[in-house]
């Protein structure tokens, strides 16, 4: 399934991409993050438990940057491989400067399957929207955080 | 509830009353309503081992490394079967195609390559079912993920991914039937309906209960008993043997009662060879059972057809000339009782239609999704519902009267028995008179009116006809159609009847029942002809291949127990009277057979009745106390009978020739109102007349036609199998999968006719797959409804709310595309 | 206080007989009585709750046994098909089941009659609609239901 | 069909069933079963730790206030709720009840439970919207409420905290009432559901077209003021098998009208 959507920030544009590419601030950003591994700078690998409220759902996710033009676009590949599921997700993003901040347009196509898949689409959809708010707002609070801790 | 209207045999019965004939209560289910029957999940052995399957969570994908040492480890664990050890183990099975199909290499576990979400990749086997999942989750597999094929139609495009790079492509089995004179029925022609696009949807009968088996192997005589419910053991066996390298008489198959079978039940041999290696390894009774889960996403999906550029040469008065269409099979991504559905069809060519001009250019490509093999009605329904949504189209477009149209083309009374173009033998029917009785029952000529009433209430009234045959009987020579150079030809089925030390009528069949009362029909026959009561026979429960009553083709499915089964029964029955009177003739010093008849549960001298030699005496003596009987008596009183149906070769070049011995016919009438504004509807009246020749036992035909009628209406609204763009199954269980309820079901009307078959010795016919007829009749309900409210055409036997919804709101482009020519 | 453990001790009476079994947490009430007691009348026809197969009246209550686990049934007093002829002689509603022809290949059967006892209790004499009503979480793909209608009025009256 | 390992226990009260799932916020709450059972058999979700509410007296009964405030315990069944002669006071709740999937799931499952599980599909998402109930939450903190309105934050996600419990569903009187749905089969799974009140101004729940219930208020209960606020909400519902988005949103406006009709007659 693919979904999109657009996010300023209020923050300059080296701020935002600041954070999107650091692996521990985007770390913070996931849900259920238990542990966290960096390879390098272009490869990671997080164990989740994504908090779906029938019990979490485990996963180990690598992630990878398949394209990078700092400091506007990125892309990046991520396998998870759980359980219940296998998630694999191509997502980009793509920053801008838009005056009060950073307008960032982003993109993903997810694919989920496995045992989760059999519990019925009507589910996942939300279910993948729900985590992508998820991840956004957090990604709000790193921007600022980093805003401030740049200020101090 | 139910209305039943039966109309006369058109033969007088015998006036001597017999048990066939009579709605005998069934001999199974005394034990089935206490919970006594024995299913294959019921059956248990000492140190038995559960198996589970690891099954692929890619439509299509590379297995780039596959690890089970963590899953060995856990404690509880007896031991994992991957593909490469099958690999090595087995060859891959027969394959029924000729090239390309025939170059691919099937095994009983993925080697190397996944091709459909759901295929078992390998199999785990633990002490308890949990610990056996727990451990299938500590098997490491790394997948390459691969493009994969989901739409048929774009299964052989450029650049489409290759799904079995044996076969080269997607391609699996193509052949061209033509039959008659096309250029001159087109000719003829006033008008020619041109039809784009139709579509017969993935589905199958969802048998309560899924596949199973538990295996034991006996290390001294290397022979393997396999409990398993595979309804049609005798396939299994060919496919099995020379895979595992083995010798049929090996394989001992043995199945008591089964949850229902459908033709579902017929290609599990992938995971019966998995069971048996595993038996064999790990040394001890291995079980597995098939979650719901598992058989929604790999097990025996209906054969989904599409049907293009058809057209079809017709009179301006609807009398048709003949159609030419080319036929697009989707098999799935094995081909593992196909491409057998590539002739099958052509059992019912022309439908119940007098067109003799027939073009069909059929191929069968393969795609990532789950194996399709029989599935009541199996390929068939297809074909019928091609014809039944042709005739609808061509009356539509003609702005003809259905019921005319049907009246005008039906094969008639009169030409029975009737050839088809392709040299099948339709033995006998009614098809008008039926029409006429369906039609009574559900009020017809006050259609009209309820339009009109359903209309005041903001409903859309439709009504629709589906009429189909069920061809019973295959003659299997149809196969070499397929690939001529295949040896199967005829069929066959055997039944054992036996008279016991002290008397008892033993009956053993070839046949694996899953609910058709086998043990009561057969019983029925038996006691016809020994003059017994039914209560006196005792009919075996399901089948054991060591008990030596079967041949090549027993089992059951195509539709054939009435006729083979029970022909054979009363073969074997009437062989153990003659002996029985034989005897008899020897104890009362030399009485010739013709003055001896049998009654009242044993043999006496028709002049003088008290000399009279009951049943246990004709056991006793042949048993146990034979000294004195003359030497050349030949009599055993264990009679086992091949009934073997009178078929020849077909012409495998013209593809023409007899394909099955008879048709049962089945007419549906369906009266729907839809909701316009959600496109939700009703059945608000629903007829099913049968004509399956003789009937032995009334009750279970009728019960045959409900069931089969039920399924329909599920197949027609909302069950199918839906894959996305990547291979994922939508529907893999029962949330999704909605299968008719309870409160789903209409009022149905149901009527009979009785038209004998003049080939069979019981005067019967195949049946209990004719229901298709419900899918037919409730499409064709459907574009009726729309008539004025936008004209769509349906064009696919899968009509959920929301298709009929978006008929009503854009019915061009959610409709068929047709068009109609001046030839 | 109470605590956390994966398996415990566990009473249930089945059709009058007490069964004192250990059991893991994780397993269902169906699975328990089938393969722990060895009572397979009640069947698993799915793997979702949908089907009804494995039907039983746990405590005077219908319920599929696959939506509950063993140890949920602690103390309980579980009804099953088993139960349900005196000795040789049919219920009621099993003859009628039989004389009906209300099953064909008899899986279903099991939850079937026990849905049907659980609305008879309740209600001696139900509407049409009623019996569909108490039998729509039973799934039967071999009858139709038409013929199972008619066996369960037959037993009202 | 076979669950991972998972741990159980039965707690008597209240008090011992919160502290169990603050110990461990692995831990679920347990009450009817009829959809957590079956995600853990699909291996779907998988708790550490079931804490079972069956025990929990507290927890069940319906009471009907003198000025007629149903106050409903969440451990009460379906089938309890079309039985309760209180829960007449506001008949819809019996009515929809009576329409959730079958006998024995209604037997087992509980209004907390379908709540809880915030499914899209469920039926007392919306109803309990519509009819402005509050939801009474108990932690280890004590006791708060939330209007239902509040209460849902997404699939299978509520206001419900790790070690919290809802204990209570508290329903303000009132009659006009309606709720519409186009189901899988007769009485099946909802496609695309809608309930509504006419008590006190108009409030429309609607159903299967996001995450969580989608609360309008039209201007009026004229067909077009629905039709009209339907359309503002700018729905975009999931896609499935059974329904494209363009089509859930148009059921959405006819099950709105259908709902208030219901509620206005």
């Amino acid at each position: 399934m693919n979904v999109s959507g657009e996010r300023t920030f209020a923050a300059p544009r080296s701020a935002v991409w600041g954070v999107l590419n650091d692996p521990a601030s985007m770390a913070k950003t996931m849900p259920g993050v238990e542990s966290f591994d960096i390879h390098d700078e272009l490869r990671w690998t997080a164990n989740v438990k994504i908090p779906l409220g029938l019990g979490g759902l485990k996963m180990k996710i690598d992630m990878a940057k398949t394209e990078e033009r700092a400091p506007e676009y990125a892309q990046l590949n991520i396998k998870g491989q759980g359980v219940g599921a296998m998630l694999s997700m191509i997502t980009s993003f793509e920053l801008g400067d838009v005056d009060g901040g950073t307008l960032m347009k982003w993109a993903a196509d997810v694919k989920l399957a496995g045992p989760v898949g059999s519990m019925g689409q009507r589910v996942l959809q939300p279910i993948v929207n729900q985590q992508v708010q998820h991840v956004l707002s957090a990604l709000d609070r790193e921007v600022q955080a980093a805003v401030a801790g740049g200020a101090a | 509830m139910t209305t039943t209207t039966t109309v006369a045999p058109a033969e007088t019965e015998a006036p001597e009353k017999t048990w066939s004939g009579q709605s005998v209560p069934r001999k199974e289910d005394r034990r089935l309503v206490q919970g006594q029957g024995v299913f294959v999940d019921d059956i248990k052995r000492h140190g038995m081992g559960f198996i589970h399957f690891v099954r692929s969570p890619y439509a299509h994908a590379h297995i780039s490394s596959l690890d089970v040492s963590k899953a060995e480890e856990l404690p509880g664990v007896y031991g994992t079967l991957t593909g490469e050890e099958v690999a090595a183990l087995t060859d891959p099975f027969f394959q029924i195609s000729s090239v390309p199909g025939g170059n691919i290499k099937d095994y009983a576990l993925a080697v190397g390559k996944v091709r459909y979400v759901g295929e078992a990749v390998v199999a785990v086997v633990a002490e308890t079912r949990e610990l056996a999942r727990d451990a299938s989750e500590l098997v490491e597999i790394e997948y390459e993920p691969l493009a994969a094929v989901t739409d048929a139609r774009h299964a052989r495009d450029k650049g489409s991914p290759t799904i079995h790079e044996d076969a080269g492509g997607n391609l699996m089995w193509h052949g061209t039937y033509e039959w008659g004179d096309l250029d001159a029925a087109f000719a003829e022609a006033d008008k020619i309906v041109k039809i784009d696009e139709l579509h017969f949807h993935r589905f199958n009968s969802t048998p309560l209960e899924c596949d199973g088996a538990l295996v034991e192997y006996n290390r001294g005589t290397a022979q393997w008993t396999i409990h398993t419910n595979n309804q049609f053991p005798g396939f299994a066996a060919i496919m099995m043997g020379p895979a595992m390298r083995t010798g049929l008489d090996k394989l001992r198959f043995v199945t008591q009662d089964i949850g229902g079978g459908f033709g579902n039940k017929i290609t599990s041999h992938p995971q019966l060879v998995a069971c048996c290696l595993l038996a064999r390894k790990l040394r001890r009774p291995v079980q597995w059972t098939e979650w719901r889960t598992d058989f929604h996403m790999s097990m025996s999906h209906g054969n989904e057809r599409w049907f293009h550029e058809t057209e079809v040469a017709v009179r301006s008065d609807g009398t048709l000339l003949g159609f030419r269409t080319k036929a697009l099979d989707d098999a799935g991504a094995w081909l593992r009782y196909e491409p057998l559905g590539g002739v099958i069809w052509a059992q019912v060519a022309p439908g119940m239609y007098k067109w003799r001009n027939i073009r069909v250019d059929f191929t069968q490509v393969a795609t990532n999704k789950a194996p399709v093999s029989p599935n009541r009605g199996y390929s068939r329904m297809q074909q019928l519902w091609f014809t039944e949504r042709v005739i609808d189209i061509v009356a539509h477009e003609l702005d003809l009267d259905p019921v005319e149209v049907r009246k005008r083309n039906y094969i008639k009374v009169e030409d029975m028995p009737y050839e088809t173009p392709n040299g099948c033998v339709y033995d006998s029917g009614d098809y008008s008179q039926m029409l006429d009785i369906a039609l009574g029952l559900v009020d017809y000529p006050n259609v009209a009116q309820r339009r009109s009433e359903a209309q005041a209430r903001g409903k859309l009234l439709g009504f629709g006809i589906g009429s189909t045959l069920d061809s019973g009987t295959n003659n299997f020579a149809q196969s070499r159609m397929i690939n001529p150079e295949l040896q199967f030809s005829g069929n066959n089925e055997v039944a054992t009847v036996k008279l016991d030390i002290f008397g008892e009528i033993v009956v053993t069949l070839g046949t694996t029942p899953q609910g058709q009362g086998h043990e009561t029909t057969a019983a029925q026959v038996v006691a016809d002809i020994l003059k017994c009561s039914v209560d006196d026979v005792h009919v075996r429960a399901g089948h054991d291949s060591y008990w030596n009553s079967h041949a090549g083709f027993s089992g059951t499915y195509a539709s054939q127990f009435a006729v083979t089964g029970l022909s054979a029964v009363k073969g074997a029955t009437e062989m153990l009277a003659v002996e029985i009177k034989k005897l008899a003739g020897a104890v009362f010093g030399g009485v010739p057979e013709e003055a001896l008849e049998l009654a009242d549960g044993g043999v006496r001298i028709k002049e003088s009745p008290d000399a009279f030699l009951p049943f246990m005496a004709c056991g006793a003596i042949i048993n146990a106390n034979n000294a004195g009987l003359p030497e050349d008596l030949g009599v055993t009183l264990n009679c086992r009978y091949v009934y073997r149906p009178p078929f020849e070769l077909p012409d495998i070049e013209k593809k023409f020739g007899n394909l099955t011995l008879t048709y049962a016919t089945q007419i549906h009438v369906a009266v729907i109102e839809i909701d316009p504004e959600t496109g939700y509807y009703d059945i608000v009246d629903y007829a099913a007349v049968d004509d399956c020749g003789k009937r032995i036992n009334p009750q279970i035909v009728e019960g045959q036609v409900m069931g089969a009628t039920a399924q329909a209406l599920g197949a027609a609204t909302h069950e199918s199998f839906v894959y996305d763009e990547d291979g994922n199954l939508l529907t893999p269980n029962f949330y999704d999968y909605h299968v008719p309820h309870a409160l789903d079901m209409p009022p149905l009307q149901t009527g009979s006719l009785e038209s004998p078959s003049p080939f069979t010795p019981l005067g019967t016919k195949g049946m209990g797959e004719g229901g298709g007829a419900g899918i037919h009749a409730v499409c064709a309900a459907v574009q009726d409804a729309l008539r004025g409210h936008g004209d769509a055409i349906v064009w696919d036997s899968s009509n959920p709310y929301h298709r009929v919804w978006e008929m009503l709101q854009h019915p061009v482009e959610a409709g068929g595309r047709v068009t109609v020519v001046d030839a | 206080m109470s605590t956390v453990t994966n398996s415990r001790s566990i009473s249930v009476t089945i059709n009058g007989t007490t069964y004192e079994r250990e059991v893991e947490a994780r397993k269902l009430l169906i699975h328990f009585i089938r393969d722990d007691l060895d009572q397979t009348g009640s069947h698993i026809g799915c793997d979702t709750g949908n089907c009804g197969a494995c039907s039983v009246i746990v405590d005077g209550s219908l319920v599929k046994s696959c939506m509950m686990l063993a140890v949920q049934a602690d103390g309980a007093t579980i009804e099953t098909v088993e139960g349900l002829a005196d000795g040789e002689e049919l219920s009621k509603l099993q003859q009628a089941f039989k004389d009906h022809h209300a099953l064909q290949c008899g899986y279903c059967t099991p939850g079937m009659l026990m849905s049907a006892t659980a609305l008879l209790r309740e209600n001696p004499h139900p509407s049409e609609h009623e019996i569909k009503k108490a039998i729509q979480g039973n799934i039967c793909r071999c009858t139709g239901y038409w013929n199972i209608f008619a066996a369960v009025k037959a037993a009202s009256e | 069909m076979l669950l991972r390992e998972v741990g159980y226990a039965r707690p008597g009260s209240l008090g011992e069933a919160i502290e169990l799932l603050a110990a461990d916020d692995g831990a679920r709450a347990l009450a009817g079963g009829q959809t957590l059972i079956n995600v853990m058999k699909a291996r779907a979700g998988s708790p550490d730790a079931l804490v079972d509410l069956a025990g929990i007296e507290e927890l069940r009964g319906i009471e009907l206030g003198a000025d007629g405030t149903l106050e409903i315990g969440a451990m009460t069944t379906y089938t309890e709720l079309v039985a309760s002669g209180e829960a007449r006071a506001r008949p819809i709740i019996g009515e929809v009840c009576a329409q959730i999937a079958d006998v024995q799931v209604r037997n087992r499952g509980t209004i907390g439970g379908n709540l809880c599980t915030s499914d899209p599909t469920n039926h007392l998402p919306p109803l309990m919207a519509a009819l402005g109930a509050r939801m009474t939450i108990q932690g280890a903190g004590g006791e708060r409420t939330v209007p239902a309105s509040e209460f849902f934050l997404g699939v299978y996600m509520t206001a419900v905290a790790p070690g919290e419990l809802l204990t209570k569903i508290t329903v303000p009187a009132g009659r006009g009432d309606g709720f519409a749905a186009v189901t899988l089969g007769v009485e099946g799974t909802c496609i695309a559901s809608a309930a509504a009140s006419v008590d006190g101004g108009v409030t429309i729940a609607l159903g299967c077209v996001d995450a969580i219930p989608v609360v309008l208020q039209p201007a009026s209960t004229d067909d077009d003021a629905v039709r009209e606020a339907v359309r503002e909400a700018n729905l975009d519902p999931p896609s499935d098998v059974h329904a494209s988005s363009e089509y859930r949103t148009h059921l959405a406006e006819v099950l709105a009208v259908r709902a208030v009709n219901q509620a206005r007659s």
